[in-house]
């Protein structure tokens, strides 16, 4: 299982603040296209990823029992 | 003089040689909204050598709600940004050095700024990505520090860029972020805005006295309203082949090619026109006083124009309130100026 | 006039509905120093209805480093720091009343307060833990919220009291701390004052629009120049027969008895202070050697501090010699001691 | 082995930021009294404890593998 952070409009177009996945094993970017797929974001593009509170990249693998946080920047000042 | 920061001497990891070092750095603020405020309160009340602010914008009354320098008057008088701040701070303390612009941020306006001063240190107060990769792209090619800065809702986040070490913003972000929550859209509350600045002046000081063993090398980022905290550590995101901080940087926010001449400014239903002269107020006030209610201050000149505000800064900037559409703006910049 | 705080309405969670419920609320905010200028900037900023500062204290040039309301004249003027907060205050919101009191909190001078109005919510921006504890026994006696916040160095905590529903102060500590660190003693900078007060205002905001789901339940502590932060759960603190909030409070800080007691040693310009607890010396020897000539033996320490001298005996019991002055002496006692 | 986190003067008084113990188990109440002779720290009362960032008793039992953190309450403001 993967567990699923999101922040800002993410939490917003899904008005749930964290998802759970029964995975073994997924990399960054198929978690993306699955996450498009089945939640309908609008666009997981420029959201930076973090896995176990690590900066990750698009091929990086998330292990079952990993934490990831799906940051989209905040633009306000 | 020295006792009026007895305070910040006694803080061990600033001393005397600390408060010494304060005292001969010189600061460039971008923007001077919300952030901006609120890190430049900091640093003059801490006793910074000197403060550089640019904003191009005047003090509204949706403002005051966050914006720690402006009063009421300074809404009324529809000063500009840095003006009013420069008023304030100086008020707060008359030994900094404050130099305020007037000014859009862009490559044309800040690296002749950038070159003829010795700043070592570039704090992020915009309020948009555009200038937050320009500001990278000057620190990595002037080797300035700088320290990037933002929120809306109850949410922030903050990093500290020290080119040669950490990764930069375009290492973070491989391009500009399309349509993040602002504050024009989402709304905003203060507390988001001091955490925020709390993270940044802290880094801020530890730059300055050169306690660099200690910086904050993660990425933070938080919602104060849901009770959410969390850092991130981003070492492994330096890119090799970064077009800033790589090994042959071409610097791409610095080239003409990026600059935008129109610009909707988002969720404040206004557009502004850069026109690249300089226009001269005292004239175009003596025409357009039959047109509509004018006022005039020797920064800029407001006109209310069928259902829109048109403000015209000396500088040949213009905003045009009421609309989204560049169109329009354009149209009524025409009707107005010619 | 709802235009200015149009930002904060299209944050969802406050909306027009959180607006008008701001309007409408009274808070207290006791200490007008660092904490409590920032409180109430934000919460004058935000539209609160009314707004009760306490301070018995005038602004000193040691002040400015840190405090965001004053300016250099408030400290020419020497102006009760009360009193020059309500002017800034007034101008950065009119419409907002503001009653300020040049008092000592202490339970003779706050319960009247607490009587005849009908306050919604105490803001803490004390800088000593006596008063902390007798806000605790006012809070759950007239079952008001409070907010607990405090800072020193680049370090701060902040901890929600909800009457009948969370662990209170009482439960946390089973005793008043003895020499806590103080700004004082070690420094501060204005990062830590801001971190406190974004939780202290966020927490304070969704009192107001009574979002208490959203309330942070945890007590936060952090340090800013070590790039640290915790949270931690408390709920299991909560005592049943805790003397303040249990079944059978007897409010032990509303009796005359635990009072730190001041009086004038005639004819010596020395006023002593009973505090009632002992007093660990040598550590307090060891923080307090940097900031003035200090004597140590068996029975006592001895500081020269300003233009006064402290002089502090193991059994609780201190002369401040060099003045007169009740108030005085205490705020000198609570800057050294905590 | 347990690890402890310092906080405010108790880094000061020793100069360190956390400390580890190699114990199994052990209550806050000893723990305390054995920190006291081994790094003769000054003052462990009115310091609050929390085990794996949950507020601790006196009474309270440490596992080896938790985080402790003492955090003594600042007083400025």
């Amino acid at each position: 299982m993967i567990k699923i952070l999101l922040f800002a409009q993410l939490q917003e177009e899904i008005g749930q603040k964290h998802i759970e996945i029964e995975v073994k094993e997924i990399t960054v970017q198929q978690l993306k296209e699955m996450l498009k797929v089945k939640f309908k974001f609008a666009n997981l593009d420029n959201v930076m990823v973090a896995i176990n509170e690590e900066y990750a990249m698009d091929q990086d693998v998330i292990q079952s029992g990993d934490t990831v946080a799906f940051i989209p920047p905040v633009s306000g000042g | 003089m020295t006792d009026r920061y007895s305070r910040q001497i006694m803080f061990k990891h600033i001393g005397e040689m600390g408060q010494e070092k304060i005292g001969q750095k010189h600061v460039l603020i971008i923007g001077c909204g919300a952030l901006g405020s609120a890190n430049a309160e900091n640093l003059v009340r801490a006793g910074i050598g000197k403060l550089t602010i640019i904003d191009r914008d005047y003090v509204e009354i949706t403002n005051l709600q966050r914006q720690n320098l402006f009063t009421e008057k300074d809404c009324d008088e529809q000063l500009p940004k840095v003006i009013a701040a420069k008023k304030r701070l100086e008020e707060i303390n008359s030994s900094v050095c404050i130099v305020p612009h007037v000014l859009d941020a862009n490559f044309e306006t800040l690296c002749p700024i950038i070159e003829r001063s010795s700043i070592d240190l570039i704090i992020d107060a915009t309020d948009n990505f555009d200038t937050r990769f320009l500001i990278n792209d000057i620190s990595l090619k002037y080797n300035i520090p700088w320290i990037m800065g933002s929120c809306v809702g109850s949410m922030g986040m903050s990093f500290t860029i020290l080119p040669g070490q950490t990764p930069c913003l375009q290492c973070l972000l491989d391009s500009l972020p399309v349509s993040g929550a602002t504050c024009d859209s989402v709304g905003i509350v203060s507390p988001a805005v001091q955490m925020v600045t709390a993270f940044q002046s802290t880094e801020a000081l530890k730059i300055l006295v050169e306690d660099y063993y200690s910086l904050r090398t993660t990425l933070v980022t938080f919602d104060l309203w849901s009770n959410y905290f969390q850092t991130i550590r981003v070492e492994r995101a330096k890119k090799e082949h970064c077009p800033t901080c790589g090994k042959q940087p071409s610097y791409p926010y610095l080239q003409y090619d990026s600059q935008t001449k129109t610009e909707l400014l988002c969720g404040r239903n206004t557009v502004q026109i850069r026109t690249g002269k300089k226009i001269p107020i005292d004239r175009l006030a003596k025409r357009l006083k039959k047109v509509g209610q004018l006022r005039v201050n020797p920064y800029l000149l407001s006109i209310d124009y069928q259902s829109y505000r048109a403000v015209i800064f000396r500088d040949g900037r213009v905003l045009i309130h009421g609309t989204n559409s560049k169109e329009i703006a354009k149209k009524i910049y025409h009707q107005l100026i010619g």
